[in-house]
């Protein structure tokens, strides 16, 4: 399957990007995410602490292993500091 | 209900004024807004948001809150791009008969907005540019609204 | 910190906006503003006060919301007279760095005026005219203060 | 002694007049209302209830037993009911 990947913030410095499109295998975003950091060392920066990174699934918060099933769009950033 | 995120500047006197113009229902109208601060020399601010989902996500929260309290109006404004110190970020207003409803609503709607809407503030000054780092305060402050009302 | 009470209308959005105007080390303001309720089908409300004590009253209450929080500026307007169903009776403004202060003096500024300040409301309405009654909800809301904070 | 005494709201109301001068020979708050009481029906009919009275000594929030000397202005008036 293929969805939408977005990033923000400093994650989407850290990767070089604010979205894209990829074709993935995985069931979960964990499993997405491990897909992601084995591309490349850009990728294994913005995922080094994934305890310091907020997931949204379909643009709701979700937690890391949330399914893909059915999913069109994942996006990574880190805690929120709107207000 | 209105909720509306934007670039532009907003009229925060005109917003105030117009919200909850002509209701003889509301006894009571919180606003909260804020500001750019210019710390440690601070030259601009600049948030980032996640079209889709940041309308969405403050629709929820403002839709909770009129679940959790009796209002007579909500309102959200927040601000993406750049602002510099002194200038409005952000405002809630709720309206309600009594004021407990009021001041309530309106500290639930920062404490949600602060840490589960999608934005990102980063800070430019003599340093060069920094992201905001979330606080524990913010993340505990919601503890305070799980219990219930 | 300003105090003003006074028989004529204010303009809310120039005072919201005139408030905390040119400040860059201020984060959050937070508004309060009581309007007037056709309850039962009031047609008028009718604020009496004590001349002289009044202004004090509300100065002393202000300080004490600038001993206990952190604040940048405090603004309270509180008018007497008759007013329509619509109007605004009074607000206060509370400014600071950190939003939990504005907030929290905001909440206790409301609490000591609602019942420590020489205010005293009649309702006029299809039955003719009657002194609003306190609450004592309002006697037992200071409660929560005398705890420090 | 003599001082002002005020009135506010139905205080005022039921005793028909705002302020007036008054010569008593009372040590406080309390004795002052029962010289009060003992003029006119109108001022009993005020004082019926002293629990339901709040009053102010020289414009500060008082107790009925605080004491009169070198006091000017007493006021008398039901709870507050502003903001």
């Amino acid at each position: 399957m293929s969805l939408d990947v977005l990033y923000f913030a400093w994650v989407r410095e850290r990767i070089g990007l604010p979205k894209e499109r990829v074709e993935t295998g995985a069931d979960t975003v964990s499993g997405l995410v491990d897909e992601l950091v084995a591309r490349e060392e850009r990728y294994a920066a913005a995922f080094a602490d994934r305890s310091a990174l907020r997931v949204a699934v379909d643009q709701e918060l979700a937690d890391f292993d949330a399914p893909l099933t059915g999913v069109r769009e994942v996006a990574f950033f880190p805690p929120m500091t709107g207000g | 209900m209105a909720v509306r995120v934007q670039a532009a500047p907003f009229d925060l006197g005109a917003e105030v004024t117009a919200f909850a113009e002509g209701r003889t229902d509301l006894g009571a109208v919180v606003t909260f807004t804020g500001l750019v601060r210019a710390d440690g020399g601070a030259t601009a601010m600049e948030i980032e948001h996640y079209p889709g989902m940041t309308e969405r996500a403050i629709a929820a929260i403002a839709d909770e809150a009129a679940r959790r309290w009796s209002l007579g109006d909500v309102l959200v404004i927040h601000r993406h791009g750049r602002m510099a110190p002194g200038e409005a970020i952000m405002m809630v207003a709720t309206a309600a008969r009594h004021r407990a409803d009021a001041f309530a609503a309106a500290e639930f709607l920062m404490d949600y907005l602060k840490s589960r809407a999608p934005f990102w503030k980063k800070e430019l000054g003599p340093d060069g540019a920094a992201w905001v780092a979330a606080k524990d305060a913010d993340e505990s402050a919601l503890e305070r609204w799980s219990g219930g009302t």
